[in-house]
């Protein structure tokens, strides 16, 4: 077992690379803020997103320049939005409609711990004291998929991934998929259990294991993240 | 007589919310859809021991959200740092950073208000639910979170769901682009926001909008908030659209 | 004590007429089928209403010309309206929305029977066995205020006012005031019971009392009814 | 590849709607909003013990009811005397008049058909839930009355409600006036009626319209329902606006 030097985790933008090869033609996607909004820069050829924002607009388009930014034309993160052929626009109800009734193909959102299980904590962090749940609990719950984009670690050097998620929950059970600067897992099989499919270059299972803190099964099929 | 919901001043438009009220606040967040001169009149009438509710609890400043470059919000802010809010329910009652709080988040540190945090979209849903006529409602949204603790849970098709109850207001201060004489509002974009199912879910529902017009010149096909959930619109007049 | 000659029962106009009276400035008003629908025909002068339909549309005007009839421009029931100036159209639950989330200040309604307590039967004929419900239990239900405008007596002669409806409920306690051909009654008081505020010319309250299938107390103030 | 809702014709488009699926059929009663080819479609496929949702079973013929004159309307009637329904849950399920009934009524007297009536505003509000992933919400409407037989009941602040359900459906075949290929509708005046509702709470949403423009368009202010509930859009054609 190596455990690679710190630097050959993945960067942000590698890992939005990797989570948008998950999108498929046609599908309704609602980005999160952070590593989440990058994937949009990677849509594969060929596929054709509709983007949803909570704030009211679907098939949303780029952001605009600052100087044209319209106070009507805004996304969840408050970034101001060009406006594209094709966009619609309706009320919070109608936005959360959307989401909570299953209308979203897939989300991707950051995550302070993933659980073994795919519970989420995203909302709240404790040493805060108070938190923006925002429309996060609705997503985790409304999407019909739902991937994590994150670092491995935080900040303190500690695994994201854990048995039990020890900081507020946004969900249970929810979560599909795992994408971090150093491996890819899936959350799957009758009793949910993480199922490591991809390492980054320069890991292997037990590097994985070694900065993981929850148990996980390997691959028979394990390789190298596929960016392509 | 012509039905006329017109009031010619912000502060009229506000003068009998009383101490100890339930207030919408309209928009998302940012600039657009937030009923900027009615929260100045409201901070100047100086009415106490308010209980706000919306998306947000005002923003930091200035961290950009949704606002013209340079600019400092006028939001909620201005009613906390007045001291005339008791309690706020919110989704999203703090700065996104962690290290430019907002005001609404000082006076919490201080104890000086209560808080009570919802899902957007349970908020959303609770609000349009006391529009409608539904009492309470289920949602698998916020199951087996802190924010679901001491509520009632029900499983259906295996889901464990939340009954979550309607949410009213005494009053909803709104801000919509045009609104005609009836009280039929239109807006634009993003800025319909929970304007729309706040406007449905108060006792008294008053609207600042860019512009007033008569009968018929809105669309039929536009109003987005039919005069009938309108009790007071009052106009921007030369400040027109804007975040100020 | 002398029952009038049946042909001293007020016409459906007169009836309408009298409801019409109701009418405060600037009310929300939901017209029921056939009596009902005439009220509007005598708003008093200086009193303007926003009509709604169940069919979508808020401040709907008058009927169209059979000729110019547009199929996307209907009233509840399915009659063709013209546009007017201040119109809004939204759709089903929307419409019902403003219904059930008490906007209506006040509905007019036919009725099959309404009890002394003002409970309504209006939408089911158990002779037919099948019946239309409409938005009949919504209006009820979610009206500020319910005025039954009807006859009388139903066509076997039976009085359509009961100590307790025999016909299906369209809902409990809803009814506040009740128009009929002969007498005007509110349906008052704690223990709600029914009131009788104006006869008809040529009735008096031992002539209504032999028509009326329910107890009844007698205002101090009885009147005859006044339509202007 | 663009996105592209558009099915070339009114066959394709139900042509995999099985025997027994659950089937919404918008409009209100009338003429408009009504999905007549659609319903023509369907009853060229054959499909067989359909379960129909909607505020209607269809009208007498001919009571004009949102018909223009002298015309005889497309509606349920024709999928009823083909034998293909086998329950309708409906608000307004036979005609108005007691003399001249409908085909449903005739169906139903005959023992063919089983009927589930619902009051109109909760029929709209459990389809609005189903789309809005609310499994279930209380309505004081229908309580204490033969509707709410056998239904769970439950008081808020004094008022008995009754526990509703959302009602999906497996297909919803609708009726705008202009969609775009990304499957955005705009309808016409009291035209959105049931199908906005429907549009949300179906697996498969078609919908029948009188135009298909191309993205952009339809104003973004002007979509009453938008692509994410829409998965078929069908031209009429030279049919254009109109009632058959």
């Amino acid at each position: 077992m190596t455990i690679p030097d710190p630097a050959s985790r993945l960067d942000r933008e590698v890992i939005a690379m990797r989570v948008a090869r998950e999108f498929r033609d046609g599908d309704v996607v609602n980005l999160g803020i952070g590593i989440p909004t990058l994937c949009s820069d990677f849509v594969p050829p060929g596929v054709q997103l509709l983007y949803h924002s909570e704030s009211g607009v679907l098939n949303c388009g780029p952001l605009a320049d600052e100087a044209d930014g319209d106070i009507d034309l805004i996304n969840a993160g408050g970034q101001f939005l060009q406006a594209v052929p094709g966009m619609s626009f309706f009320d919070s109800a109608e936005a959360f409609a959307m989401i909570r009734g299953g209308h979203i193909d897939l989300t991707v959102l950051g995550a302070l711990q993933v659980s073994a299980r795919g519970d989420l904590a995203n909302w709240f962090l404790p040493s805060r004291g108070v938190g923006n749940v925002g429309g996060a609990m609705d997503l985790a719950v409304g999407a019909k998929r739902v991937i994590v984009a994150m670092e491995h670690s935080d900040r303190e050097g500690d695994s994201k991934i854990v048995s039990e998620c020890t900081f507020p929950l946004t969900a249970m059970r929810c979560v599909s998929l795992i994408v971090t600067d150093v491996a890819v897992f899936e959350v799957t099989g009758r009793n949910r259990g993480l199922w490591l499919i991809e390492v980054a270059p320069g890991w292997d299972a037990d590097a994985v294991g070694s900065v993981t803190a929850a148990d996980f099964a390997v691959s028979d099929e394990l390789k190298e993240i596929e960016l392509l | 007589m012509p039905i006329d919901k017109t009031v010619p001043t912000f502060e009229e438009a506000v003068a009998d919310i009383p101490d100890g009220a339930t207030v919408f606040i309209g928009g998302f967040g940012g600039a657009g859809g937030m009923p900027h001169r009615l929260m100045l009149a409201l901070r100047d009438l100086g009415s106490k021991s308010l209980t706000i509710a919306g998306n947000t609890a005002g923003i930091a400043v200035p961290t950009g959200f949704g606002w013209p470059a340079g600019e400092e919000p006028i939001d909620h802010a201005i009613l906390v740092e007045n001291g005339q809010i008791a309690k706020v329910i919110a989704s999203f009652p703090v700065s996104g950073s962690v290290s430019r709080k907002n005001a609404f988040e000082l006076a919490f540190e201080r104890g000086e208000i209560e808080l009570e945090v919802v899902p957007q979209g349970t908020l959303v849903e609770r609000m349009r639910a006391a529009g409608a006529g539904i009492p309470a409602f289920y949602t698998p949204t916020g199951a087996g979170t802190d924010l679901a603790a001491g509520k009632e849970t029900r499983e259906f098709d295996g889901i464990e769901c939340v009954l979550e109850t309607a949410l009213r207001a005494d009053f909803a201060l709104i801000r919509g682009a045009v609104a005609d004489r009836l009280g039929n509002i239109t807006y634009s974009g993003t800025s319909r926001s929970f304007n729309v199912a706040m406007a449905a879910a108060a006792e008294i529902t008053i609207s600042e909008v860019d512009e007033i017009v008569e009968p018929g010149e809105i669309d039929p096909e536009r109003v987005d908030t039919p005069a009938i959930y309108v009790d007071r619109v009052v106009a921007r007049g030369a400040q027109g659209k804007g975040s100020r």
